[in-house]
């Protein structure tokens, strides 16, 4: 195989695609670690870093680092809201998982909202940077970069500041950390802050390569939830590596085969990983029912 | 529905006669004016009014069966437009013979009922094995790959193009004719829902949705009661993908879009979980609300997602709560359990056996903690044994293990000759092994009834075929476990609360409400949780004495309570755990005296 | 029932209420497991609440420290009414909890896990407040980079005890710290709450090891089936009969007043 | 009037009824009033959603084509009355619109819808109520005298586009190695596929062809194997502005100079925000049309001219296209006109008339309908403009004409 040709561009942009998944998947991961809820509106918060940035940038010429910061700003707040409207309210019954359908509304409404009022359209994305070019270009590389950074920060702050601690205290033993005085339901909702802040992450250093689009919300929202499902629920980790071999995975068969069987080829890998190991290659066994 | 055989089992008063008519024809009466409007629409509409109705019509050919997956049994099966997208195309290309030689109509809808059940057993499957969200991300990713398929794969579908669909013969080639032909299915498949949904089929998928553990120690396998669903609902689907392929008069993948899945779905959810007619309405509602409101079209699927959040926020009972006007009626707070263990035979009538449940050192270490440390138990027949400890000590984990939920790492199970299988909870109900649960884990939505007929849904004889088309063995097995289940009502002194919603009733209740449920079984053992947590003393002493009488009928007990006065007025025999092991074992009397045991049930 | 003066009284101290329960009910959704406690500590007393399983002490502890809402009743902490407050408010207002099964966070170093515990505490003083609780149990001060879930039991127990202790709490309640350890561990943990009697700090405990239980309190309540059916000073001569008698015989029957 | 005569005699049927007969009271006496009722067209059109940028350009023609007539007193006296419903591209509620319109709002002739998968499922149900459709959906298919004697396409059809675009390639650009790409959507699989098939028979070399899936991050691979495959034209044919823009940057990127050669919405002004820079825009040649195209010294045609002159100001032509504009206004005149001409508003009469049309002179084409043949547009007036030269939704003609 011609690396140049071929090889290249499928590592380029699987790994593009790759961490943008990964990087939804983090975002479900956020979500779920201090609410034990997945969250439909993970993808729609990749979704709004990209239109959101166009919105900014593009269409209101808001400098660069201004609308960067807007965009993060205002998908935290999405964040914030999906836990207020669609993740507390049903906590108390966990077990009846209404959160599938109050996260799936929210979605929805997002997506259309945004269909509505933005367009159905894609839009383009402002060039950041306006570095690299061919398969080295910024688009390409920003996601690698986001998801790198974001990993990195995610393990400093759990490592080395008291609030990440509090997070995973918060994740691993609930009641224990509310026994211990920790402000769990701030800890919640800073966590879906931070969760919605990495969708947007993830949307805005991805927008040059997927554009300001309404329907990129439910592709992330599938294709971001396969990593959490083969890397192991709330295994950040596993949602990396799970994301960035999808992203290859997807793009070989994107260029090898073609679109259509692309998809049903990841959509079957999908159900067979998922069968074989429902807890994920990653995961760690269930806890008990009775 | 059968009326009164009650009375004649029981021998105590019941609803009159007239009543339990009456009641039955309420339930009917919304069906039938559905039903009326629906045979004057010709006279006083037009073919659009044929054409919303026909839409509503083969909806809910395909709702009737997803209500069963999502409603009743729970399953969030969100990408059910796929399965009407096969039927559609299943239709068409075998109506249009562009890939093998015509087939008449009747056979095409044939084969789209075959390929609706294999891919909705297809669809299904994955919910035998993954969690909530992981199976409604999956039929999610399956409507996806089915659309593409239906593009890609030109030379059947026509890609992009698509197909011509069929056409129906004289008179149903008219919008009126048509929407007479839809209506027919639409009833058909009302009447098939309904008689899954009333019968042990129905109540297993719903004790499935709500109590899971309960319906597997009750003997309900998920695979032995979802599949037949999940074939059931793709079938239904299939029929409607073909319908809507000629309402359509052509197919296209555009016309499958996850729009129409999310109308499905949010119909159910607006409908109610567990109900037929709330469904029914959310549908017709569905269909018609969009054409009154066209300036809203851009909004329609948004406002669609708002209903759905509001639905599930504020009302998650859907229209099915709100137009349930029995449960309304405040219940009266002065009311007492009475039991009637005179009655119990009726229930057990078992032959006294003479065949031991043994626990032989059974070892169950869950990371480093060893919950069970060489457990050995004997529980005779017809006899109550009492199994007592500090906390930790291992009891709730014996009675775990002996009913299935935890496969210790050593040791056996045995009933008699009978080793029983580690784990498999759902096997313990066939050999006459049934409990209750320290929290009760109850049916809320369900009646009180209904979730001791849960109890004996094993003992069942009409198999789901059988049910759907309302063969005399599904009435038979209807009367036979009502009038089963209104015995044990009786006997633990609950039948007066026979047709409430269970969730209406107060903690004291439902212990005895599960204890009426173990019962249906018949069993051979009873495993009690903690029966008495939670009970007033006067409640405490009528358990006592129904627990006694239940081990005069034949049944073994297997007792775990701290209620120490209850222990010892009731068990001929008692096992102190501590560690995982038998401290010691003996007499009630014994045991109340040994010095070691007071020591360790005080914490020693 | 109606509130006791102390049987004991604390030497040195003017007998000043600390916590205040008034008939207070709690419980599991649907099931009532309290149904009308009140109990009473007083500033620096050690009183053990004592009961067969399932009667109710761990909802108690949790109905106190706001782990589980009450449906009725009100709680008084510090003479401030403290009803409806969640865990944070009451550990703030120095009324810890130190729940069962010595639930310490397995993925973090015992330096983490105090330092979770002193989450709410000034930056400048956290240092030293942990040193001071670790100080109790020099066996984890010295493991400070161990993981939690490296620990044995015995060591967990103590970890969340000093876990307790970052707040310099003015009421510890403690359930059930002896379960699962090994007995000498048992003395090592339980030896702890006279130190800490003599640094002044109350102690509400929940024990299964009545006669260990009893040895180290001023005061004893017996709690069964949600009802407070014995209040008595830990000297009382026949006691344990008594207890014995309360657990076992008819709720209120054959219960000689207490002194 | 055969649809009006049937529901009068069923009312009729059941007018004992009070309730009925209320209703049936204003319908009984309709004739009587049928000087002054309104000539209700039905407006099927895609407002919204993911495929409607045509139908918000057809609907400013339309809306101002009949605000036109009525201002000037409407047709023989009778006002034009718009029954315009959105179906948002989906068939399932072009079907619900369409049997609205024919069977409540009882329109007399039908415009659009504007997609071809709505089209495919509307057009057998106008059939069966013999409505006048005009519709402008490109699959072959949907025109077939024999089973839709009532449909009259009003643009060209899918395989008029694809000689459009073969002659333009074969005989202008003269390239010898063609590559013919398309999306994975419905449309761009099948036009992609005819196309192919068609440079075939012409004795054409496909050197490259591929379904790509428009929402592919990177179109270079492809791009590089058309090029390795020496493709002299690539030929496209998808809807899917962000898929164009990536290809446009692509072979900008590879620094070829292929040109492009296919679908109008290679120009779509969505497509100006995407590409990277303007010149990635070159050399880029889409369908379009002789009435909307400027020619060599920047002209528009006279007709074109004047009607933008007299519509200045009272039509928004910024991100549409002229065309769907124009085709817009000439919907509504044709039905118009037929009505004025045959006095008549019934199905029969405007279908005869539509059937007699030789070279009707419309704003956008020169229509030519009769009994065997409902294609109207002619395959001359298709020409290709250059994608980047957008000014009032026009484009200039392509090099070579």
């Amino acid at each position: 195989m011609d690396f140049g040709a071929t090889l290249l561009p499928i590592l380029a942009s699987g790994l593009a695609v790759g961490a943008i998944y990964a990087l939804i998947g983090v975002t479900y991961n956020t979500m779920y670690s201090t609410s034990r809820v997945m969250s439909f509106t993970s993808g729609q918060l990749g979704m709004l870093g990209g239109v959101l940035g166009s919105l900014f940038i593009l269409r209101l010429g808001m400098p660069l680092i201004v609308g960067f910061v807007l965009t993060i700003m205002a998908c935290a707040i999405v964040g914030v809201v999906t836990e207020f409207i669609a993740v507390r309210p049903v906590l108390k019954s966990l077990d009846q998982h209404l959160y599938v359908l109050s996260t799936l509304a929210l979605a929805l409404m997002i997506q259309q909202f945004t269909a509505i009022e933005w367009s159905t359209e894609p839009q383009p994305f402002p060039r950041l940077f306006g570095l690299g070019s061919g398969s080295f270009d910024e688009k390409f590389w920003l996601p690698v970069a986001a998801c790198a950074f974001t990993i990195g920060a995610l393990e400093l702050m759990q490592r080395h500041t008291l609030v990440g601690r509090a997070f995973l205290a918060v994740s691993e033993d609930n009641f224990a950390a509310r026994s211990l005085g920790l402000p769990e339901r701030n800890l919640r909702i800073a966590s879906y802050a931070l969760a919605g802040a990495i969708g947007g992450l993830a949307g805005f250093a991805g927008g040059e390569l997927m554009l300001a689009f309404f329907a990129n919300g439910g592709q992330y929202n599938f294709y971001g939830f396969v990593p959490v499902a083969l890397g192991g629920l709330g295994n950040n980790r596993g949602s990396i590596v799970g994301g960035l071999a999808l992203g290859l995975f997807q793009q070989a068969a994107n260029f090898l085969v073609g679109g259509v069987f692309a998809s049903v080829a990841v959509f079957i890998a999908f159900i067979i990983v998922l069968l074989a190991a429902p807890q994920g290659l990653f995961g760690t066994s269930t806890a008990r029912r009775v | 529905m059968t009326v009164e055989t009650t009375t004649s089992v029981t021998g105590l008063r019941n609803r009159p006669f007239g009543a339990a008519r009456s009641e039955r024809w309420s339930q009917l009466a919304p069906y039938a004016a559905l039903a009326a409007i629906a045979a004057v629409l010709p006279w006083i509409g037009n073919e659009y009014w044929a054409v919303i109705g026909t839409r509503a019509a083969i909806y809910w050919v395909l709702v009737a069966g997803l209500n069963l997956i999502v409603g009743f049994a729970g399953q969030l099966a969100i990408g059910y437009v796929a399965l009407l997208t096969l039927g559609a195309y299943t239709t068409s290309v075998l109506v249009a013979g562009n890939v093998i030689p015509a087939v008449p109509l009747p056979l095409a809808f044939g084969a789209a009922t075959v390929i609706g059940a294999v891919f909705g057993l297809v669809v299904g499957l994955p919910a035998l094995r993954l969690r909530t969200f992981y199976f409604a991300m999956s039929t999610l990713g399956f409507a996806t790959i089915v659309t593409q398929i239906a593009l890609a794969w030109k030379s059947v579908t026509g890609g992009g193009i698509g197909i011509v669909a069929p056409e129906f013969p004289a008179p149903f080639n008219t919008p009126w004719g048509f929407y007479g032909f839809c209506l027919i299915v639409a009833a058909i498949a009302t009447w098939m829902s309904a008689n899954v949904a009333h019968s042990r089929f129905g109540r297993a998928l719903v004790a499935i949705r709500d109590a899971e553990v309960a319906a597997e120690a009750n003997g309900i396998s998920k695979v032995q009661f979802l599949v037949p669903v999940f074939l059931l609902g793709g079938a239904m689907a299939g029929i409607a993908g073909g319908l809507f392929a000629t309402l359509q008069t052509y197919v296209t993948p555009d016309a499958f879009t996850f729009d129409l899945s999310v109308l499905f779905f949010i119909a159910i959810l607006i409908g109610g979980r567990g109900s037929i007619l709330g469904p029914l309405l959310g549908t017709i509602l569905l269909t018609i609300l969009p054409e009154f409101a066209a300036p809203l079209a851009a909004w329609s699927t948004f406002l669609y997602a708002v209903l759905l959040l509001v639905i599930v926020l504020a009302v998650p009972g859907g229209i099915a709560d709100l137009i349930d006007f029995k449960n309304r009626r405040p219940l009266t707070d002065a009311r007492e359990i009475q039991p009637q263990p005179a009655l119990l035979s009726r229930v057990i009538a078992r032959q006294p056996g003479s065949q031991p449940l043994s626990l032989r050192n059974v070892v169950l270490a869950f990371g480093g903690v060893r919950a069970l440390d060489g457990l050995d138990l004997d529980v005779q027949p017809g006899r109550v044994h009492g199994l007592i400890g500090p906390n930790g000590s291992g009891k709730t984990t014996a009675l775990n293990v002996i009913s299935g939920y935890y496969a210790p790492q050593n040791g056996s199970v045995a009933l008699g000759g009978a080793t029983l299988e580690l784990g498999h909870p759902e096997s313990r109900a066939s050999h006459g092994i049934a409990r209750t649960f320290q929290t009760p884990r109850i049916v809320g939505e369900a009646s009180v009834l209904e979730n001791v007929m849960i109890g004996a849904t094993v003992t069942g004889r009409a198999t789901f075929l059988e049910t759907l088309l309302a063969l005399p063995r599904r009435a038979t097995d209807e009367r036979v476990l009502k009038a089963k289940a209104t015995a044990a009502l009786t006997a633990v002194g609950l039948e007066t609360l026979a047709d409430i919603r269970a969730n209406r009733l107060q903690h004291s209740e439902l212990r005895f409400v599960e204890i009426a449920r173990a019962l249906m079984l018949s069993p051979a053992f009873l495993l009690l949780d903690e029966p008495a947590a939670g009970l007033s003393a006067d409640e405490i002493d009528r358990l006592g004495s129904l627990i006694t009488e239940i081990s005069r009928q034949g049944t073994g007990v297997l007792l775990v309570e701290h209620h120490a006065d209850l222990i010892f007025a009731i068990c001929e025999r008692v096992t102190v755990l501590n560690l995982g092991r038998v401290l010691a074992e003996g007499a009630a009397a014994e045991i109340r005296v040994h010095k070691e045991v007071v020591s360790a049930y005080l914490g020693a | 029932m109606p509130t006791l003066a102390p049987e004991i009284p604390i030497p040195g101290t003017s007998p000043q209420v600390l916590l205040d329960v008034q008939s207070v009910e709690a419980g599991y959704g649907k099931i009532g497991v309290l149904h009308g406690v009140s109990i009473t500590v007083y500033a620096g007393e050690v009183v053990s609440l004592l009961g067969p399983n399932g009667a109710g002490k761990t909802t108690l502890l949790r109905a106190i420290s706001g782990l589980l809402p009450l449906t009725g009743g009100r709680l008084r902490f510090d003479a401030r009414d403290i009803t409806g407050s969640g865990p944070r408010e009451t550990a703030r207002a120095g009324l810890v909890h130190v729940i069962e099964g010595h639930r310490v966070f397995t993925q973090q170093t015992i330096a983490d896990n105090m330092l979770l515990a002193g989450y709410d505490v000034p930056r400048r003083e956290r240092a030293l407040r942990i040193e001071q609780a670790l100080a109790y149990f020099p066996e984890i001060a010295s493991r400070l980079q161990v993981l939690g879930g490296a620990l044995s039991g015995g060591q967990q127990q103590m970890l969340v005890v000093a876990q307790g202790l970052v707040r310099r709490p003015r009421l510890l309640m403690l359930d059930e710290p002896s379960a699962g350890l090994a007995p000498v561990l048992v003395d090592r943990v339980l030896d702890v709450i006279g130190e800490l009697k003599q640094q002044g700090t109350a102690i509400l405990l929940v024990e299964q090891l009545v006669e260990k239980a009893i040895s180290r309190s001023d005061r004893v309540y017996a709690i069964t089936r949600g009802r407070i059916v014995l209040e008595a000073a830990a000297a009382t001569p026949d006691l344990p009969r008594r207890l014995e008698h309360a657990y076992f015989g008819h709720t209120d029957a054959a219960i000689p007043p207490a002194v | 009037m055969t649809i009006l005569r049937r529901t009068i005699s069923r009312r009729a049927f059941t007018a004992g009824s009070a309730g009925t007969l209320a209703l049936g009271a204003p319908l009984l006496s309709r004739p009587a009033l049928a000087q002054a009722e309104p000539l209700r067209i039905g407006w099927l059109a895609a407002l919204t959603g993911p495929s409607s940028a045509p139908a918000v350009g057809f609907n400013r023609g339309v809306v101002y084509a009949v605000e036109a007539i009525n201002a000037g007193g409407g047709v023989k006296g009778r006002k034009i009355e718009l029954v315009t419903r959105d179906t948002q591209g989906d068939p399932t509620k072009a079907v619900n619109a369409t049997q609205e319109m024919i069977s409540a709002a009882k329109v007399h002739a039908i415009w659009g819808p504007t997609n071809s998968g709505e089209a495919l499922a509307t057009t057998p149900i106008m059939a069966r109520f013999k409505m006048p459709n005009l519709h402008p959906c490109v699959v072959n298919s949907l025109i077939d005298t024999a089973k839709y004697p009532n449909a009259f396409r009003m643009a060209p059809s899918n395989s008029q586009w694809d000689d459009a675009v073969r002659g333009y390639v074969l005989k202008i650009v003269k390239a010898k190695k063609v590559a013919v790409i398309g999306d994975t959507t419905g449309y761009g699989t099948t036009a992609a596929g005819d196309s192919v098939t068609a440079f075939k028979k012409d004795g054409a070399d496909v050197v490259y062809t591929a379904q790509i899936d428009s929402t592919q991050p990177d179109m270079m691979p492809d791009m590089l194997r058309m090029k390795n495959a020496g493709a002299e034209a690539i030929v496209m044919w998808s809807v899917s502005t962000g898929m164009a823009a990536r290809m446009f940057n692509a072979r900008a990127a590879l620094n070829w100079d292929v040109p492009f050669v296919g679908h109008p919405s290679l120009g779509s002004g969505e497509v100006a925000g995407l590409i990277e820079k303007p010149a990635n825009w070159e050399k880029v040649y889409v369908i379009n049309y002789r009435s909307c195209s400027f020619d060599a010294a920047g002209k528009l045609p006279t007709r074109t001219q004047e009607f933008l002159d007299k519509s200045k100001g009272k039509i928004d032509l910024t991100n549409t296209l002229l065309w769907w504009v124009a085709s817009g206004v000439d919907v509504i005149e044709i039905f118009a006109k037929a009505v004025t001409e045959t006095g008549s508003s019934n199905s029969e009469d405007i279908i005869k008339f539509l059937n007699a049309q030789t070279k009707y002179p419309g704003l956008f084409g020169t229509y030519t309908w009769n009994t065997g043949e409902h294609n109207g547009f002619p395959t001359e007036e298709i020409v290709m403009g250059a994608a980047n030269s957008s000014k009032d939704g026009a484009l200039k003609l392509a090099p070579g004409y």
